[in-house]
């Protein structure tokens, strides 16, 4: 299935792009793309790594064909 | 009302103070409003070893941010007695003494409006998916985390 | 420097919003600023034995007010890092809408402006001899008093 | 001697002048000149009305030549 993936700030700049399309496989969980994610790209400081599923904050879900997983770096508003 | 309506709280660039002005006497017709709190960030030209910063260049998951917004403003708005809040962030470059942040809450008493005004910017701070380019005079950069 | 210089904080009438802008634009050339905090009072119309407020006449013993504004900058300044602070306040008819009471302090850092501005406000309204006449739609009046 | 009194607000109101210009005995207090200016004039509320003898809030100061005293109602800036 196809997971529509983000990468902001710190992430992006580490993994060379803004976004991409994963082909995954049924049943994977938003913290098991999170560790394959970190691990390809060779992420820093994975701790501080948040993952918004379809814009809710939670690594705990499983994923679902055509879900938005937003890979987010430390917030740095205001 | 007020508090249904969506509101845009994004802005390209730095906030003018002229906005600020403006937000403030667009107020002037609400005569049960007593007291209004402002908080205003402004960039900071920290030095870091030995690198001076001389903007940030501000960008955001900007749907989602939208949509956390909205859920701090209904917080807000269910917490506390306020008349209207008001909420400006920058996206892109802000230099060293521009403004990123404006956040603007009326109330008709004065404790309200400033505990309003805290928990907005307390919120922001942790909730709100920002992310902060620092950019040093060198062209350099490295990437702000919020303490 | 900031902290010496002997300020004026009354002024006649309302205080407009083009005034608080141009004190914000007065700070951006100071790039150790990263937070701002303003408080504004402004004239409510109260509702009293069915008589509407539609104007505070103040007036103050301005040797001693001017005085006691200037202790309590010293206080703030020695309880708080704060870069500058600012205040004004009307005297003589202030509409309902208006402003009557600006409050502006900046630091490097948020929890210290933010304390700072609430500081102040609360010293303003405690200590400050400064006297309020309600004026209702009628043209009778009652004094007001700082709760 | 002479002591240079202020009235403010609503005690200003009531006395019908804002200020004037008493002729005391030596050795007066300012709670003593409270209190006869507080019957003179029939101030409402004696215990809000706070002292200034030469802008400082006392009341337990004994009056010279030339002191200024100010009556003053509660305050209501802000």
């Amino acid at each position: 299935m196809k997971i529509n993936i983000k990468y902001f700030g710190m992430i992006a700049e580490t993994a060379g792009k803004n976004e991409e399309i994963l082909e995954v496989d049924e049943g994977i969980f938003a913290r098991e793309l999170k560790a394959r994610q970190i691990k390809t790209y060779q992420i820093a400081d994975p701790e501080s790594v948040q993952l918004a599923v379809n814009q809710n904050l939670n690594t705990e879900v499983e994923l679902k064909e055509g879900d938005e997983v937003a890979f987010l770096p430390p917030f740095a508003g205001g | 009302m007020d508090k249904k309506k969506p509101k845009k709280v994004f802005m390209q660039g730095a906030i003018p103070p002229e906005k600020i002005a403006k937000s403030i006497a667009n107020h002037q017709s609400k005569t049960n409003i007593g007291a209004h709190s402002i908080f205003l960030g402004q960039v900071r030209a920290d030095e870091i070893d030995c690198k001076t910063v001389s903007a940030i260049d501000y960008s955001a998951y900007e749907e989602m941010a939208e949509q956390v917004f909205h859920e701090i403003r209904e917080d807000a708005f269910s917490k506390f007695d306020i008349t209207c809040a008001h909420i400006y962030h920058s996206l892109g470059e802000v230099k060293t003494g521009e403004l990123c942040l404006f956040v603007f809450t009326s109330s008709a008493h004065r404790k309200i409006a400033i505990e309003a005004c805290n928990y907005f910017v307390e919120e922001i701070k942790a909730k709100v998916p920002i992310f902060g380019k620092e950019i040093f005079e060198d062209q350099t950069h490295q990437w702000k985390v919020n303490k």
